[in-house]
């Protein structure tokens, strides 16, 4: 009952903070009720037992993604204040076909599927077998997403540095 | 678990709450005579020239940049070190593997000149 | 216990919501906040997927943070992206970017 | 005997004797818990700032504050009392509510880190299983609220400041965060206590790692924004950082959370490298938990004092390079090997010993490359190093 309604209080502050980043005209803003939202969707992982994603979530979403995101909203200023519309001209198309899509997921989410839910609890030492896991089993994407991350640090650098152009 | 982070939620809501309230009872004991000289921008008495969004370098985004790809490492780095007494030495290899190729994204980023400060 | 459709709609809603600021939105960075609020949504529906069907497993989680890491790598260069593009036109708005017509 | 836990136990027997419902045990543990934590931080802030300017004041030579109370022991007090009362303004061309929200976030950002503490053995607020990422984790939350201040404050000086301020938190996480990694993977946990635990018979991750150590507390001070890292209040350059439009009560929250801050970086400190409440007897006598912890603690604060009223500070470029050049290079080798030493098949003392040797050597190269880049960019821009022109 009460995990029910922490819940619900939860997912409407998430989804609210979500809204206000797609409509508000000033990005900065908007840019601060996404930071929210990965907080309330951090929250979620917390009652989901996935403590170790839910600070993931805080460290890199909030931490890393958002900080650059407005370094970047810095960089390019003047586009903040809401001088001309925030949305282009398919706005109102975009508007009617998510709205389809969100009625569609939903029905099918309540209604269509019979998820195979267990009753298995989650085990104390996930965030040990995760470590495991991911220098044993999934050590082929652990090494990748080191990978990756070099080939973005240097794309990133060679597309933002301002000399030779 | 979650018994543990109802603390967390009770503590996160008072320690949120806390500020705010203070500065609400606050605001009944303190004077407030706003003037327009008083409520204009403090830059040594100067009135403000342009706008104040100012542009500024890439410089920052850049350091950004850098400190991005390493919080992420984080998120690999701990798991791995809280497990770590109980794998075997490939865990170290792996993991010695994967902090040199960021060791090397740190290099490029040092030959380039990222991590001057002009 | 929470329903594990509860998850699943609240991640729909998120991941309709990104949608349509992917598609409605001039600002390239907004585009990208909408993106990011897409990418937040399943990670939502593989977390609750982990802890509903299969928690004593992590794949999952990893699953998850390998989201999280492409998230990263994809806001970097697409900021820098952004950027450039700004320095070169002016604008980050996605229907004045038009490279054919110059 | 004297244990702080008994009264624990007697409260929670006591709770269930009313026959309440667990949730409401749990809700009540959880408001106690709260209200002890932030009442203890609150007023070890007061005492804090009282001990600063005492303690500058003696550096300096000078008497500090001595007039309301033994050795001015009130005058904290009466300073808050008079922010509180003091009238708050607020620009006219500030975004009002991010304006209002920012201080009070940063905060909220620092009193969250409180509930993570170890002050005796088991005397934690929550012992979570992610301890160490959580307190980085809350690092992020003061960046933004700093990015707030300085972009609703709308004046160029404060949005500059909070530039500068966050690329500096930026940069010195990323080393904090490595040299915190060590003890995790010398005791296989990230929970608070159980890192604390861990440090039992003297086996201290500081006097184990002193290079890590060294690493951290650096990083600790940039964190806090303290000399030689001080560019928030480099007053001849950016004014006064991201608060400059800040007043009364609002201006006195970003103040406290600059002086929690400094209380807690303390105090994880001491509970990563410095045994936390280990000491001799804690096993017989948990009482003393708590004492050895304030004291570890007050010892790192005071070198945090002293230090601050005794360096200059550095210049930018080098406070970054300072990080992304030394800090950050030595702390990924010194992962590396504490992870290599704990693998090598002798005993734990010979394990520590060859640690603590790697350590150093880390430590000596890295001086020695500093000395080498100081001498080399002294050369190039001809600056005569003459000894002081002494009184005659």
């Amino acid at each position: 009952m009460v995990l029910q309604g922490v819940f619900i209080i939860v997912s409407l502050f998430t989804l609210l903070s979500a809204l206000m980043v797609v409509t508000h005209r000033n990005l900065f803003i908007s840019a601060l009720f996404l930071v929210s939202t990965f907080f309330g969707v951090a929250a979620l992982y917390v009652l989901l037992e996935a403590e170790f994603l839910a600070v993931a979530q805080v460290l890199v979403y909030i931490g890393a993604i958002a900080t650059l995101i407005i370094f970047a909203i810095m960089l390019s200023r003047g586009m903040m204040q809401g001088r001309t519309s925030p949305y282009n001209a398919q706005a109102m198309w975009a508007g009617i076909g998510s709205v389809v899509l969100g009625l569609l997921l939903l029905y099918v989410v309540a209604f269509q599927v019979d998820w195979p839910v267990t009753d298995a609890k989650v085990p104390a030492d996930t965030i040990s077998n995760l470590g495991a896991a991911l220098v044993g089993h999934y050590v082929i994407p652990f090494e990748v997403a080191s990978v990756l991350l070099l080939a973005a640090l240097i794309g990133a650098v060679m597309i933002a540095r301002e000399k030779e152009y | 678990m979650l018994n543990s982070y109802a603390v967390v939620g009770v503590y996160l809501l008072i320690a949120l709450a806390f500020p705010f309230v203070v500065l609400y009872i606050v605001s009944f004991l303190r004077p407030s005579k706003p003037n327009p000289l008083k409520n204009s921008t403090y830059e040594c008495g100067m009135e403000t020239i342009g706008d104040t969004w100012v542009q500024f370098r890439a410089q920052y985004y850049l350091f950004a940049l850098v400190f991005v790809i390493f919080d992420v490492e984080v998120v690999f780095l701990y798991p791995w070190a809280v497990a770590y007494n109980k794998l075997g030495l490939f865990a170290l290899v792996e993991m010695a593997i994967f902090i040199g190729l960021l060791a090397l994204a740190l290099v490029y980023a040092w030959k380039k000149g990222i991590l001057e400060w002009q | 216990m929470i329903p594990l459709s509860w998850y699943l709609a609240v991640a729909a809603v998120l991941f309709v919501m990104g949608f349509y600021g992917v598609l409605a939105r001039r600002n390239a960075i907004a585009i990208l906040m909408g993106i990011e609020l897409m990418l937040n949504s399943v990670n939502i529906n593989l977390l609750a997927f982990w802890r509903y069907v299969h928690p004593t497993d992590v794949a999952g989680l990893v699953f998850a943070i390998i989201v999280i890491t492409v998230a990263a790598a994809e806001a970097a260069v697409g900021l820098a992206l952004f950027i450039a593009l700004y320095r070169l036109r002016d604008t980050v708005n996605i229907d004045e970017v038009d490279l054919l017509k110059g | 005997m004297l244990d702080p836990l008994i009264l624990g136990e007697w409260w929670k027997s006591f709770l269930e004797g009313l026959g309440l419902s667990s949730g409401w045990i749990i809700l009540i543990n959880a408001v106690v818990v709260t209200v002890i934590l932030l009442g203890f931080g609150l007023t070890s802030v007061l005492f804090l700032i009282w001990l600063e300017r005492k303690l500058a004041a003696r550096v300096q030579d000078r008497l500090g504050p001595n007039r309301l109370g033994p050795y001015g022991l009130i005058q904290t007090v009466a300073d808050a009392l008079k922010l509180m009362t003091k009238e708050d303004i607020t620009p006219d061309n500030a975004e009002r509510i991010t304006y209002n929200l920012a201080p009070g976030l940063s905060v909220f950002a620092v009193l969250m880190l409180l509930l993570v503490i170890p002050f005796g053995p088991g005397l934690i607020g929550v012992d979570l299983n992610i301890g160490v990422l959580f307190i980085v984790a809350m690092g992020s939350i003061g960046i933004m609220a700093a990015l707030m201040a300085g972009w609703s404050s709308n004046n160029k000086y404060a949005l500059l400041g909070a530039f500068r301020a966050v690329a500096q938190l930026l940069s010195y996480e990323i080393p904090m965060v490595l040299a915190m990694a060590a003890p995790v993977i010398l005791a296989g946990t990230m929970r608070m206590n159980g890192l604390a635990e861990a440090q039992g018979g003297g086996r201290w991750f500081g006097l184990v790692m002193p290079a890590m150590f060294i690493i951290y507390i650096l990083a600790a001070l940039a964190e806090n924004e303290r000399t030689p890292f001080d560019f928030l209040e480099a007053d001849s350059e950016i004014v006064a950082g991201y608060h400059i439009e800040y007043s009364g009560l609002k201006f006195a929250w970003f103040f406290l959370g600059f002086f929690l801050n400094t209380l807690l970086l303390a105090s994880i400190a001491t509970t990563l490298f410095l045994g936390g409440w280990q000491g001799p007897f804690v096993k017989q006598v948990p009482i003393l938990g708590p004492i050895y912890y304030f004291i570890k603690t007050t010892v790192i604060i005071a070198f945090f004092m002293w230090e601050r009223a005794t360096f200059p500070r550095l210049r930018i470029d080098q406070m970054m390079a300072f990080a992304w050049k030394v800090l950050v290079p030595m702390g990924l080798v010194l992962v590396l090997a504490a992870a290599a030493v704990a693998k090598l098949p002798v005993g734990t003392a010979l394990q520590s010993v060859i640690l603590f040797v790697v350590n150093v050597v880390v430590l000596l190269v890295a001086l020695g490359a500093i000395g080498r880049h100081l001498r080399k960019e002294a050369e190039r821009y001809k600056v005569e190093v003459r000894p002081m022109p002494t009184m005659s």
